[in-house]
């Protein structure tokens, strides 16, 4: 039951002695919660997608030839459930640092050799299937294409870490400081940056 | 390498609901509790080879004594007091509701209890300070173990594997190698114990007692191993959802044969000769694997995952969980969530020839 | 300034060239050298082209009389980005004095129209002047002779975007290289390209690296003898460091020397002879690695190069090695972090000095080689001067690689000093990097106590004017992947401002009493190289956008101009075709130290940018991110 | 029933005493008691529920344990399971279910009407009850901790623990604390300023002895724990830095902060136990227990040396020689004030008369299995074998030894001891024997084979095992054990619930003991005791009648209690006595809705405030008719 629940939640309360009414009220709140929560160790495994032949190398950005597949119903459906889940989110914050995203976009997203993450602006949108092809496709100014090298459940979850840099997440599923040195506010507690509407990619910066 | 291999078809867990409920598990418990469920077929370890009283080493030998020591002065008192408990029930009068209370002797004073209670915890004060004596003792010979000509071993803890560099004076006679140490036999080794992620502990009961290796912190173990043989190890700190499948395999042997293994570690995988196993290893590196598994000698650099250079010499996959062979290893790669759940490596459905060749890379891999 | 002193400096081999020359009768003013009859030909042929009429002649030069003199002052070109092959980016122009420097007035400038920071220098020569640009790397050429300085050709090699991305610090350009009628520039993407230098057109391109592994190249080549050198850039992303020598007519690849691995690829052979005892053994590339750590073990050769004719010595340094985690390569990591003399002819190594073995904090090794003839113990021996990022003011014997003395320039708590015997560097171990831990208190921090921007030498004062840094930094170490294409440095980095509360310094440095003569503060750090001339005025750019002028003797400020954008570039000083004194500079903000600006970084992330963006993030944004040539004269 | 007393009350002044000190009928009414006896028995029943969910995690666990590479329960599953486990049992059970013996009997020991702060003590439960019901409703929600009851950093922190798991863990710490923090200072009051006159401290029996060396060791232990849980919630919610070695924070602060808590926390479930022994042993050896001055000085010293003993749960971690040797003289050390109690008693029972009876088997099975826990206690101490023993099955074995030997079979007796007391019904024997002989047999059964598996190299929290090392046997034998005590306790569940209709009526003292309580009716008026009584001795109720035998002068139609001097217990003066209030219920909500919004936002500690603040204004708010009557009651005493 707790799989199909995908209200969103904002404050569950635990229920209360004799109080049978707000514990029926709370129920869908509270079911949220288990959503968020839910760890999904067993997932189906997925095929490789195809991934250019250079061995060893990532493919240099783009390879518009990547097919952001979805396996589950549909994109939006699949990118809630990456959203609202802490531990999927939190994994993705672990392949942000795995994969070296933080030695391009700094630890905190705050940017360096790559664009910042954690501002308002989007060269290639901010939604989340749009972060995901960012991220399987690469892009022309030096993001590789990540297509074939990292599963396509890693992909999600790094995209949903990507957009909690900036403050998209709900504060209760995006997480917390790191046990690093410290790089920004943690992610729970960042404002959300409205996406800037006029942000395109340069042709030249 | 004609066999074809089918990632194995039954999974060694049963997959429940997930995320359950209680009132779910608790249901699920009654009905499934008592039916017998499929475990992998893993050639079994060996009794003793993760066992505090079968002890490798001088270490375990010591902790080994005093707990002897404990055990026996333990007994002894726990058989006195209970001698002394069973003759005061034995001998006491039996009294029911309408006893009238003793009041009169506690009124009194009782000195032969007082005396006999004195003597009691006289002897009590005396044999714990034996046994600080003891355990005093026993801590300071553990410290003395002679390091002189130790072996310098780096041990990296994980979610959810161990890393093992292996240092020398000569940088360039490093290696590094996971989740199975071979230790010469005889020479004292001075593990240096970091953890990358949450704390773990680092314990091979038959050669010595645990260390924890916490973040941000350095800690150091000196131990020796004597006897040749297969050790196991484990995690002995909670440490995330596969604390149970973190185990470490610690291979004792004679020096020349750790000498050829050390020499053999230390040289990079050679390229594969063979055209399937060619195409495994341009799979390993344009695919996932190469993301967070090394292989010297090839561009495969990444430091997230056991270094594979050498992994077909190993005998476990997976920290010490799967057996190595080509099935498994299939298998593993295939699926590894469904040996250890909550893995961070993830599964890949391989057609069926690229698994294949994949494995065929990986056992080259000696 | 002991006048002794400066009686008895004897700058350079360029003066002993130069008098050669004149022995020769041949009309060179820019210290060129006197070997390679071919060459000289040329470079006159050039000359008498290009400097019209006798403005040469009818100068007097200031310092004839001075034994000191480095070059002949009828030249008043700049071909190359540090001007001279020993480094000096000292020009003999003297009509700027600090009498008249406030008078000074912006002449013509010229819009890039380019975002990245502008570390070129422009060059000057042929009565054009070559502006190189950051990526996309175009060359424009600028018509001295005509009013304003019009572009009479600009030439668009076209490097791939992709370079921008895996460019650690910026896409930055420090200059192209002007020789024999041709412009060598190189581009992000690891091309070298000649131009024709009148006419913009293509000579030849060739490309040395793989950028889809994180290899480019930001130097200013050096043509020494027909040959054109250069290295690569890439350390951050665990680029195998290496120089190469392209002959200067084809763009034929002639050698290649690596930084790291086995002594045939280093090219150390038997006229190997290091001073220390630490550099001596067979594949010490190799075997001061771990495993095959040395494959992406950096080292890579991004700095100005010298070359001492004389002693036929190409001089460059190495930059530090990959990744900044040093707990993943124990070992000494050769021959990272140091300088080789090398004969260019041949690329073979004849010495090799490690300033920092092991690095433990992202110091390279590749900042200039000053080199000059200093007294030391009584007598003079030719040296190498080399402020490094490890905070100390090397003076080595450039024959033999010997240390003659390290002293530190700005606060040092990395280390506590050089030890003469060894050589070696005496890291502190209180800072040193562990993994897990945040080391505090790092000073200087990873751009050091000074990072590219190349000083400059002044033989009328004795001086060596060095813009740098006083910053400091905390740094956590972590174990990195090498995933080929991206960063490989695994360690976090904040900075912060060091002892002092300012950022920056501009400090005249006398190598022979071993000590600053004096120190100008900034608020942010001098990111522009300086700029000496026989007028006694030096000149340096800011940060936040100021092109100053100050006493070369005592420091004082003479003179500002506020540009539109910060200056990270490099002054120039020339003499136009119409026989005036210009300074030159491209202002346009960036580089590591500027990157937070020039891309907008998050400062909210006090490791955005390696730590530099919050470090920074009180830089006022500039009027304009774009690049532009400011070129001024006295009215 | 046994004859009416002498001086029995008359029936008019039973039943205004009655009205006084009754509860408002209705729903409300009960929401609104602070009658220690209501809410104690509440307190009691809640803690044994959480008892029971607490066992029937344990039993899953046991479950999947039988056998190797079991599939029964997942890792993530399992991780929630041993947590909660260990939480319900320490924070919801161990101690909380002493503190309600301690507000059920403590007043009744010492001969009060009631209990100091009363409507503190109803506030007390109801932030417990919440707490509890707050972390079994996320556990239910699939957001149960699952970072080990003792929340080791940085896997409870907020890289390795996403979600909001941990914080309901660290968000429970507050509630018990609170609560546990309230009770102590009810507890020490009322032992303090409520005894009958001439309960001077060298007579207050060794039950309420070991209730106020308890209350005293709360007082000082919990702070480092609520500390500690306040650090790990602000460095999840708000990204401070206490556990985090990057930013100048330390792991290993956690443990220390933890484990000076928590091993405390180990002794104030023992002692009250210690307590139950003395209170047992006394009555079914038919005398007073031996050495009494011996018996508290122990107490006393026990709670001492326990705050020195903290860091013999780290001795794997890096540290420094000295101090682990120091720390291993003292946990050896502390052995001794419980071997003096152990001899003690085993002299109390070499003199007594035995009476066997069910409260008695389970004191007397105490001496097997605690001392049995007690010398592996002196194992652990020892810090090399403590190292190989250290976080495996080992430890579970002895520290289920120490916990069940020392705190729930004395508790098991005490239940059937003072049943009767609370409901006027006696327990049945019968099945008393078959609860307690299951119960002993299934526990060794259970904990016994641990040892040896520990020894063997079992690893504790471990979801699974492979097989052939060996373990499989033990393992099988654990959990063949693990039914036989889910049988008994659902043995002593029937047993309760049958007797409580069924039982042998009790009378006012059907065990013939000593103490107070049992100088009242089974179960006890409104007001505890229609005349509150003087003592003049240790065994009042075994010694010869004295008089002054009653308090009198004392209001029956208004709320008076006797306030007397710690020492001696000289009647002080007399205090006005609270009315019964909804506020301390209201409060717990308004508290528990702070508490659980800053789970989710730290700015609940701000807007979650005004409730709690207008609560318990409207708690504290003067009532005119209480200032009038207790003004009026104090200008003309009766």
């Amino acid at each position: 039951m707790c799989s199909r629940c995908r209200e969103r939640c904002h404050r569950p309360r635990p229920p209360r002695p004799a109080l049978g009414l707000a514990l029926a009220l709370s129920l869908p709140l509270a079911l949220a919660g288990c959503e968020r929560e839910a760890r999904r160790l067993e997932l189906p495994p997925s095929a490789p997608l195809a991934a250019p032949s250079k061995a060893g190398v990532l493919y240099p950005g783009p390879y518009a030839s990547a097919p952001v597949r979805v396996t589950a119903a549909d994109p939006v459906v699949r990118g809630q459930r990456v959203e609202e889940n802490a531990y999927a989110v939190s994994q993705g914050k672990r392949w942000f640092r795995w994969f070296n995203c933080s030695g391009c976009h700094a630890g905190g997203g705050g940017g360096d050799m790559g664009p910042p993450l954690s501002d308002d602006r989007w060269l290639y949108g901010h939604e989340l299937p749009q972060v995901v092809a960012s991220i399987l496709q690469g892009r022309p100014n030096g993001m590789p294409a990540f297509a074939g090298r990292i599963s396509e459940e890693q992909a999600w979850q790094l995209a949903a870490y990507v957009r909690s840099l900036s403050g998209q997440l709900r504060s209760d599923v995006a997480g917390g400081r790191s046990d690093a040195m410290g790089s920004g506010e943690p992610e729970q507690r960042r404002e959300r940056e409205v996406p800037r509407p006029d942000a395109a990619p340069p042709t030249v910066r | 390498m004609a066999t074809r291999i089918r990632p194995l078809q039954r999974r060694p867990h049963a997959r429940g609901p997930e995320p359950r409920t209680f009132a779910a598990a608790a249901l699920a418990a009654l009905v499934l509790g008592l039916l017998p469920l499929a475990a992998v077929a893993a050639p079994p370890f060996g009794a003793g080879s993760q066992d505090a009283l079968r002890t490798g080493g001088p270490q375990a030998a010591l902790i080994l004594d005093l707990w002897r020591l404990l055990l026996a002065v333990c007994g002894v008192v726990f058989a006195a007091v209970m001698a002394a408990f069973g003759v005061a029930l034995w001998r006491a009068r039996r009294g029911t509701r309408d006893t009238p209370p003793e009041l009169q002797g506690p009124l009194r004073g009782e000195p032969r209890s007082a005396r006999l209670v004195a003597a009691a915890t006289g002897a009590s004060a005396v044999g714990l300070c034996g046994l600080i004596v003891a355990s005093v003792l026993t801590d300071r010979a553990l410290a003395r173990l002679p390091l002189s000509n130790a072996l310098h071993v780096e041990l990296t803890a994980h979610q959810w594997w161990w890393q093992a560099r292996y240092d020398d004076a000569d940088p360039s006679r490093t290696f590094e190698t996971a989740n199975e140490l071979h230790l010469p036999a005889g020479r004292p080794v001075l593990l240096t114990l970091h953890a990358d992620d949450v704390i773990h502990s680092f314990w091979v009961p038959n050669l010595s007692g645990k260390k924890d290796l916490i973040p941000g912190r350095t800690a150091t173990l000196a131990l020796r191993a004597d006897v040749p043989g297969r050790y196991r190890g484990q995690c002995a700190e909670f440490c995330g959802l596969q604390h149970a499948g973190m185990a470490l395999e610690v291979v004792v042997e004679p020096d020349a044969a750790y000498a050829a293994w050390a020499e053999r570690q230390r040289r990079p995988a050679e390229p594969p000769t063979d055209p399937q196993a060619q195409r495994g290893q341009r799979l390993f590196l344009a695919g996932t694997c190469a993301m967070c598994h090394a292989i010297q000698g090839t561009d495969a650099a990444a430091r997230r995952a056991p270094d594979l250079t050498h992994l077909a010499g190993r005998a476990r996959l997976a920290a010490g969980t799967v057996p190595n062979g080509r099935a498994q290893l299939a298998a593993w790669i295939a699926d590894p969530a469904a040996f250890k759940p909550g893995t961070n490596m993830p599964g890949h459905r391989y057609a069926p020839e690229d698994l294949d060749a994949l494995v065929a890379y990986l056992e080259t891999l000696r | 300034m002991p006048s002794s002193f400066r009686a008895t400096i004897a700058a350079l081999t360029l003066c002993r060239a130069s008098r050669f020359e004149r022995r020769a009768g041949v009309e060179t003013a820019r210290g060129r050298p006197a070997h390679g009859i071919a060459l000289l030909l040329t470079v006159a042929a050039v000359l008498s082209a290009t400097v019209h009429g006798a403005t040469g002649e009818t100068r007097v030069p200031q310092a004839s009389q001075a034994a000191s003199a480095p070059a002949d002052p009828a030249d008043g070109g700049w071909p190359m980005a540090t001007r001279d092959y020993a480094n000096t980016r000292y020009s003999p122009l003297a009509d700027i004095t600090p009498a008249n420097v406030a008078t000074l007035k912006p002449a013509f400038s010229f819009r890039t129209g380019v975002k990245h920071g502008h570390e070129a220098a422009p060059l000057v020569a042929e009565g054009l002047m070559f502006v190189v640009t950051p990526f996309p790397n175009r060359l424009h050429a600028l018509d001295l002779a005509r009013p304003g300085a019009p572009p009479r050709w600009t030439f668009d090699p076209q490097p791939q975007p992709l370079a921008r991305g895996v460019a650690c610090c910026d896409g930055v350009n420090r200059g192209a290289a002007y020789d024999a009628g041709r412009v060598f520039i190189t581009t992000l993407d690891t091309q070298v390209v000649a131009v024709e230098a009148q006419s913009g057109r293509e000579l030849w391109r060739r490309r040395l690296g793989d950028i889809s592994r994180g290899e480019t190249i930001t130097m200013a080549p050096l043509v020494v003898k027909g040959k054109v050198l250069v290295g690569n850039s890439g350390g951050e992303m665990g680029v195998r460091g290496w120089i190469a020598a392209l002959d200067a007519a084809s763009g034929r690849e002639l050698w290649r020397a690596y930084s790291t691995g086995p002594d045939r690829d280093v090219l150390i052979g038997p006229s190997f002879r290091p001073y220390y005892a630490a550099d001596r053994g067979t594949d010490l590339g190799e075997k001061t690695w771990p495993g095959e750590a040395w494959k992406t073990g950096g080292g890579n050769v991004w700095g100005f190069l010298a070359y001492d004719p004389q002693l036929d010595l190409l001089y460059h340094g190495t930059a530090n090695p990959g990744p900044w985690n040093p707990e993943q390569r124990p070992g000494d990591n050769k021959w990272t972090s140091g300088v080789f003399a090398r004969r260019p002819d041949t690329g073979e190594a004849v010495w090799f000095y490690q300033w920092s073995p092991h690095d433990l904090y992202d110091y390279d090794g590749v900042n200039e080689n000053v080199l000059l003839d200093l007294p030391f113990d009584g007598r003079r021996r030719p040296v190498l001067v080399h402020p490094d990022r490890n905070g100390y003011v090397y003076v080595l014997d450039r024959a033999s690689g010997q240390v003659l003395s390290a002293d530190p320039f700005v606060r040092i708590t990395t280390s506590t000093g050089v030890d003469l015997a060894s050589g070696r560097l005496k890291y502190d171990p209180r800072t040193e990097p562990r993994a897990g831990q945040t080391v505090r208190n790092i000073c200087p921090h990873s751009p050091g106590g000074k990072d590219w921007q190349p000083s400059a030498w002044s033989p009328r004062t004795g001086l060596l004017y060095i813009p740098h840094q006083n910053m400091c930094q905390d740094t956590r170490v972590y174990e990195t992947s090498y995933i080929a294409g991206t960063p490989f440095v695994g360690a976090e980095v904040k900075m912060y401002t060091g002892p002092g509360g300012q950022r920056g310094r501009l400090t005249a440095w006398d190598p022979v009493s071993r000590r600053p003569a004096w120190s100008v503060e900034e608020p942010f750090p001098v990111w522009s190289g300086a700029l000496a001339t026989a007028g006694d005025v030096v000149f340096y750019g800011t940060m936040d956008g100021w092109f100053k002028a100050v006493d070369a003797k005592t420091g004082r400020a003479l003179w500002r101009y506020k540009t539109a954008s910060g200056i990270v570039g490099q002054p120039v000083s020339y003499r136009g075709p119409d026989g005036r004194q210009y300074v030159a500079v491209l202002a346009g903000v960036g580089g590591w130290a500027g990157a937070g600006v020039t891309h907008q970084l998050d400062a909210r992330d006090p490791t955005a940018a390696k730590g530099f963006a919050a470090a920074m993030k009180d830089l006022p944004k500039p009027e304009s991110l774009e690049g532009q040539l400011y070129v001024f004269a006295l009215p | 029933m046994s004859e009416p007393p002498a001086d029995a009350v008359p029936a008019a002044e039973a039943a205004r005493l009655h009205a006084t000190w009754s509860d408002p009928p209705g729903l409300l009414g009960r929401l609104a008691s602070i009658d220690h006896k209501v809410i104690g028995r509440r307190f009691i029943a809640t803690a044994f529920g959480f008892f029971l969910a607490g066992g029937l995690l344990a039993a899953l666990m046991r479950l999947q344990l039988a056998r190797p590479q079991n599939g029964l329960v997942g890792p993530d599953l399992y991780a929630q399971l041993f947590t909660m486990h260990g939480t319900t049992m320490m924070f919801l059970f161990a101690v909380p279910v002493m503190q309600a013996f301690a507000v059920y009997l403590v007043p009744l020991m010492v001969g009060a009407r009631s209990i100091a702060f009363p409507r503190m003590n109803a506030f007390a439960y109801w932030i417990y009850l919440m707490g509890g019901l707050m972390l079994y409703g996320a556990f239910l929600l699939n957001v149960g901790p699952d970072a080990g009851w003792f929340a080791y950093v940085p896997l409870a922190g907020p890289e390795y623990s996403p979600g909001k798991r941990v914080d309901f863990w660290a968000q429970l710490i507050t509630f018990t604390e609170l609560s546990g923090l309230l009770e102590a200072i009810v507890i020490i009051t009322t032992v303090f300023k409520l005894r009958a006159p001439g309960m001077a401290l060298h007579r207050v029996p060794l039950f309420v002895w070991a209730m106020l060396v308890t209350a005293f060791m709360v007082l000082f232990a919990m702070p480092a724990v609520m500390l500690a849980s306040t650090g790990l919630i602000l460095d999840r919610l708000v990204g401070t830095h206490f556990y985090n070695p990057g930013e100048g924070g330390d792991a290993l602060l956690w443990q220390h902060l933890f484990w000076f808590f928590g091993h405390p926390e180990v002794y104030f479930i023992f002692i009250p136990g210690l307590g139950f022994m003395s209170a047992l042993l006394a009555t079914f050896s038919r005398r007073p227990v031996f050495g009494y001055s011996a018996m508290v000085l122990s107490l006393i010293a026990t709670a001492f040396l326990s705050f020195g003993l903290w860091v013999h749960h780290m001795f794997a971690t890096n540290l420094p020689e000295l101090g682990k040797s120091f720390f291993t003289a003292a946990s050896m050390m502390i052995a001794i004030p419980s071997a003096v109690q152990i001899f003690c008693w085993i002299a109390t029972l070499a003199t007594g008369r035995l009476w066997f009876r069910t409260p008695m088997l389970f004191a007397l099975a105490f001496f097997f299995i605690l001392v049995l826990g007690g010398m592996t206690g002196l194992m652990l101490a020892s810090v090399p074998l403590d190292l190989q023993v250290h976080d495996t099955y080992f430890v579970v074995a002895h520290l289920h030894y120490v916990l069940i030997g020392g705190a729930v079979f004395p508790l098991f007796g005490a239940l059937y001891y003072w049943y009767p007391k609370m409901t006027g019904r006696l327990m049945s024997e019968r099945l008393g024997r078959w609860n307690f002989w299951l119960f002993f047999v299934g526990f060794n059964l259970t904990f016994f084979p641990m040892h040896q598996l520990g020894l063997e190299g079992m690893p504790r929290r471990v979801y699974t095992y492979p097989a052939g090392l060996g373990w499989d046997g033990l393992n099988l034998l654990a959990t063949v054990g693990a039914l036989v005590i889910a049988a008994s306790v659902a043995l002593l569940l029937f047993n309760a619930w049958r007797s409580a209709r069924h039982g042998e009526p009790a009378g006012d003292n059907p065990w013939q003991a000593a103490t107070l309580e049992w100088a009242t009716a089974s179960p006890p008026p409104r007001a505890n005791f229609d005349r509150p009584p003087v003592v003049h001795g240790r065994e009042p109720l075994w010694e010869a009648p004295r008089e002054p035998r009653h308090v009198k002068g004392l209001a029956t139609d208004a709320r008076e209690v006797l306030v007397t001097t710690v020492l001696d217990a000289q009647p002080d003066h007399r205090a006005g006595y609270p009315d019964p209030s909804i506020w301390p219920f209201v409060s717990a909500l308004a508290t528990t809705v702070l508490f659980v919004g800053s789970i989710f936002t730290p700015w609940a500690a701000v807007w979650g405030l005004a409730p709690v603040a207008i609560a318990l204004t409207a708690w504290f708010w003067p009532k005119p008719h209480e200032t009038d009557a207790h003004l009026r009651m104090e200008r003309a005493p009766r």
